[in-house]
């Protein structure tokens, strides 16, 4: 399947997608904004950049996150926050984290005691004007809270409980994926694992596709197991700018060479122009990246010292 | 294929049961498969007619491929051997918490030691619970299963102390005490879909996936020189017959032979044990 | 540190332990019997034979659980279970999982679904003769339920709460562990890694030593790091008669040949006198197994066969 | 050790400031570091003064012990080089689950936007809720960290937007109001023990790990050049001074040279950043 395909199969004006904290899709993100999905919400312990770009022609009208990572650089974006044409309520990166952990795992809610004693609990921060009052409307009319303290069943003290998350559809880049759709990652992880397992439809870009027996034969690295998994794309680069362990560094400079950032209105469309909408697919993107700044560029990211195993584990059992 | 099939005598009650059980598993199926019978009755299912299934297991290994050199089934949930060509090695919050509790087990197989008219399980106890006449396992991972699971494949032999009308303690959830008796615990309404046993296999009447129909058990294929009769003998209930009533082809001879090899020498059908 | 002096100072009396599902130290629970250590509880997603042989001494008199496995063919034990020697509750494989989980992630409690629908939410179930009442009892002499049903504060769904689990002492054998307590663990993991992080004092028996660098060449093995390890002993042979992954299969004669399956109270008495009172530590038992029965039974359940990666994964970053 | 000092001028505020808060890091702690400073200062301790502290972050690398031969600080919390040396490679359930909210982080390097008299952090938001002033980028993980570990490490520069009375926005819970604030609030009575600035060092007045004292932030130690009357200047309540105020020393030669490698030419402490 292409990117396109998998995007306009799988991906829905009004979704809420998961695009994590770390090993994010660039080609798939690109690839959303191309096709003009609208309004959708994103949630991630931490929001990242790609978050940014895909809130300029609102195609992320709404965030739930912990942390806005290397986003608020960006005018416009702080511009459509304050006025409300980006939504959003605040958590944690734990507790979003555990918020997608608990949809994985079909739980309802999860504890967690990190706003015990902040503002947060404040019912003007729950419900603030730009908040996400609309998206926890129930049945009844009244709006659901987006954390609530009640008095724990067990010892009486409180705890504080926290939504779970069930994001429609989760985009992600990793290092390697089989054809069934065997998904492996190595290196800090963050919140991908619960991000993939709590979405419906989990959507994957893949730096290389490899044999079932590679899979295998490591099976520990495998973060999402094909039936879990809607499409798996080959990508090569598909993180990029971002880096990816084992294969490439994140382009530091891509953000002001291209306008990437996003800190003008001016600098995001001319970004947009040229390396979203001007490309029809991640493959003309990375070529145009060697047209434009020359393919030794691209290849200065690529990791040249690896580490592997010093004593292999070895499954056994006969 | 092949249609030969063995004669009358040449299979043991047990066996039978244990291809019947398999014959339920369809391929292309993500499952979860519990301790006993249910282990060897997959790994027939996945030699024999459903490559495709996805076998999981309660300790964490997810969609064991077995390399075909070594024709053994898995002895136990956690046994190592599990890991062999699977797709993604994790531990119970995996396999219990995100495969079957987060929805993308479709189907389980699980052996008990009862089930009642509304497909409710026991692994608990036999007798009350104060003064039982035994004392089993306990629910492993059944209850986690029963909750979550929308197509329940069960599995034991037919005998009157295991088919009761009402469990003598109810440690899975099936319709409970009939329709609606889901939703009102808080459950989704599909349950538990077949039981398979050493005389006949039964379908639940949920014509609309639990949501409306009787919910009881409804007898719908019986096994090679069984009769209605000796089937309604054992059941203690008034037991419901599918218009449809079928009766189920004998073991075909690859299977028996499959299962045999699997089995590898009695490992889990020791004489007598079902 | 050696497993006498590990028990010695780090399990007492009427201590909670958690010994799993799987990868189970008979070493540390072979020396726990021997120091006479009373009044432990024991609790793991399944307790196995382990359990049934600290139990016969009166080592474990409390067992919280989701499935007995393979104990029940011990009369002895049916016996204790039955007249109250030894008390009980019952939960499920994966609701003693989460309750460790939520023991490790500092959460009062976690929810499921598990019971909803069963006989276990019957108050005599909850409350019977034999089970923990006392271990429930609150300061103000009520005492809390092993679970308990509320309606959710989101959408006042019914949610299923199990408390959390903190276990004083965990036990466990592993594949390898270097000095600083890192431990390393592969193949099925079942409960095992929030049995770790769930207990105050983790107590680990190590197949192999390993320096740090074989350690921290495959991180992604890690279940426990150093600092929340209390003691690492290396013991080859320590989960016999159980298996480890990669190293030996379960020796599955054992029970029958020693009487360590506990079936009568006699060949309960014998097994424990020969082979554990018997038995200074565990190299004095797997010498005292070559001697009665060969070296070549105990080399016969070595593995032989090794799966290793096809492609190994590799991390780098510059 | 050498006890050679660098003189006033050969070092600017922000490089006083990292080596102060890398000097409230202990050596043999385990530690959750922060994005900014943080990761910068821990990485100094580690290679000056506290080999065996475990350095950790919230993406999953927990005992992050690089190579000497690629002297550089991580540049975030999810850097890939955080896996080098590292004794576990996990997630954020692991990290901010497990180790800090599980009670095994037994301190924190943090950064914030403000802090209040009662040490409260604040990385959400400048002015009101509903007309900020400016919008910061949240809390990240110094919510989850400061509800949970019990020696708090924050940096930031001295300032009298960023040391208010109370803080704009209660991101992380310190004492709250005052003593009893966290008992109230159902969190463990212990929370913030240093805060390390631009001039000064700060702790806070608990004698008995927040059960009583006034619970507020009290000068401790003020840095070369920088006179009590400057710090009072700056923060706008009646400040608390401790009875044993001590001068910090300069920093020495070789925690400049270090702290100057770790920072790569400016990673963290670009001209003007803090």
């Amino acid at each position: 399947m292409t990117a396109r395909e998998a995007v306009e199969r799988f991906v829905s004006d009004g979704d809420t997608i998961y695009s994590g904290f770390n090993i994010i899709s660039f080609a798939l993100t690109n690839e959303i904004i191309r096709q003009g999905v609208k309004g959708l919400k994103a949630v991630a312990g931490s929001v990242t950049p790609n978050v940014t770009i895909m809130s300029i022609d609102g195609n992320v009208d709404r965030i739930e996150t912990g942390y806005l990572s290397g986003t608020l650089r960006s005018k416009p974006f702080q511009e459509m926050m304050r006025d409300g044409r980006v939504k959003w309520n605040d958590y944690t990166n734990m507790t979003i984290t555990l918020r997608l952990m608990a949809g994985g795992l079909g739980m309802p809610f999860i504890c967690a005691n990190s706003f015990l004693g902040t503002d947060y609990l404040l019912p003007e921060t729950m419900n603030h004007s730009r908040s996400l009052q609309e998206d926890r409307r129930r049945e009844d009319g009244s709006v659901a809270p987006p954390y609530a303290v009640i008095n724990s069943p067990f010892d009486g003290r409180k705890a504080l409980l926290y939504p779970a998350l069930k994001p429609d559809v989760a985009i992600v880049h990793c290092q390697r994926a089989d054809e069934e759709g065997n998904v492996q990652v190595w290196g800090p992880q963050a919140d991908t694992k619960w991000g993939l397992w709590s979405s419906k439809n989990v959507l994957v870009t893949a730096e290389e596709i490899v044999p079932r027996s590679v899979i295998s034969t490591e099976p520990h690295f495998t973060i999402a197991p094909g039936f879990k998994v809607s499409a798996v794309i080959h990508e090569p680069w598909g993180a990029h700018p971002g880096g990816l362990n084992g294969y490439y560094r994140a382009d530091r400079s891509w953000y002001e060479l291209t306008g990437a950032g996003m800190t003008t209105w001016e600098s995001a469309r001319e970004y947009l122009d040229e390396w979203v909408y001007g490309t029809e697919d991640h493959s003309e993107y990375i070529s145009r990246y060697k047209k434009r700044f020359g393919e030794e560029l691209l290849n200065s990211l690529r990791v040249k010292e690896f580490m592997g195993p010093e004593q292999p584990a070895r499954y056994g059992w006969r | 294929m092949t249609t030969e099939h063995a004669a009358p005598g040449e299979y043991t009650p047990a066996e039978m049961m244990i291809i019947a059980t398999a014959r339920q598993v369809r391929d292309g199926e993500s499952t979860i498969v519990g301790m006993g019978p249910p282990l060897l009755s997959a790994a027939l299912a996945k030699y024999h007619h459903a490559p495709n299934m996805w076998y999981c297991t309660e300790s964490g290994p997810l969609d064991y491929v077995p390399t075909s050199r070594d024709l053994s089934a898995p002895l136990g949930i956690a046994d190592h051997s599990l890991t062999e060509g699977a797709a993604l090695s994790g531990d119970m919050v995996d396999a219990l918490g995100a495969f079957v509790n987060g929805g993308w087990a479709q189907s389980a197989v699980l052996q008990a030691a009862q089930i009642d008219r509304f497909g409710n399980l026991n692994t608990m106890l036999a007798g009350t619970f104060e003064d039982p006449t035994r004392r089993l396992p306990g629910t492993g991972g059944n209850a986690d299963i029963g909750a979550s699971v929308q197509r329940v494949i069960s599995t034991m032999p037919l005998e009157t102390r295991r088919f009761r009308e009402r469990a003598d303690f109810r440690t899975t959830a099936g319709y409970i005490d009939g329709p609606g008796g889901r939703a009102e615990a808080g459950l989704a309404p599909q349950g538990p879909n077949r039981c398979a046993t050493t005389m006949c296999v039964f379908g639940f009447d949920t014509p609309d996936g639990g949501l409306t129909g009787s919910c009881e058990m409804v007898l719908d294929q019986i096994f090679p020189g069984v009769s209605l009769e000796e089937v309604q003998a054992v059941v203690p209930w008034d037991l419901k017959v599918s218009p449809d009533l079928g009766y189920m082809d004998p073991p075909r001879t690859e299977e028996l032979e499959l299962l045999r090899h699997l089995d590898d020498g009695g490992n889990h059908l020791r004489p007598g044990r079902y």
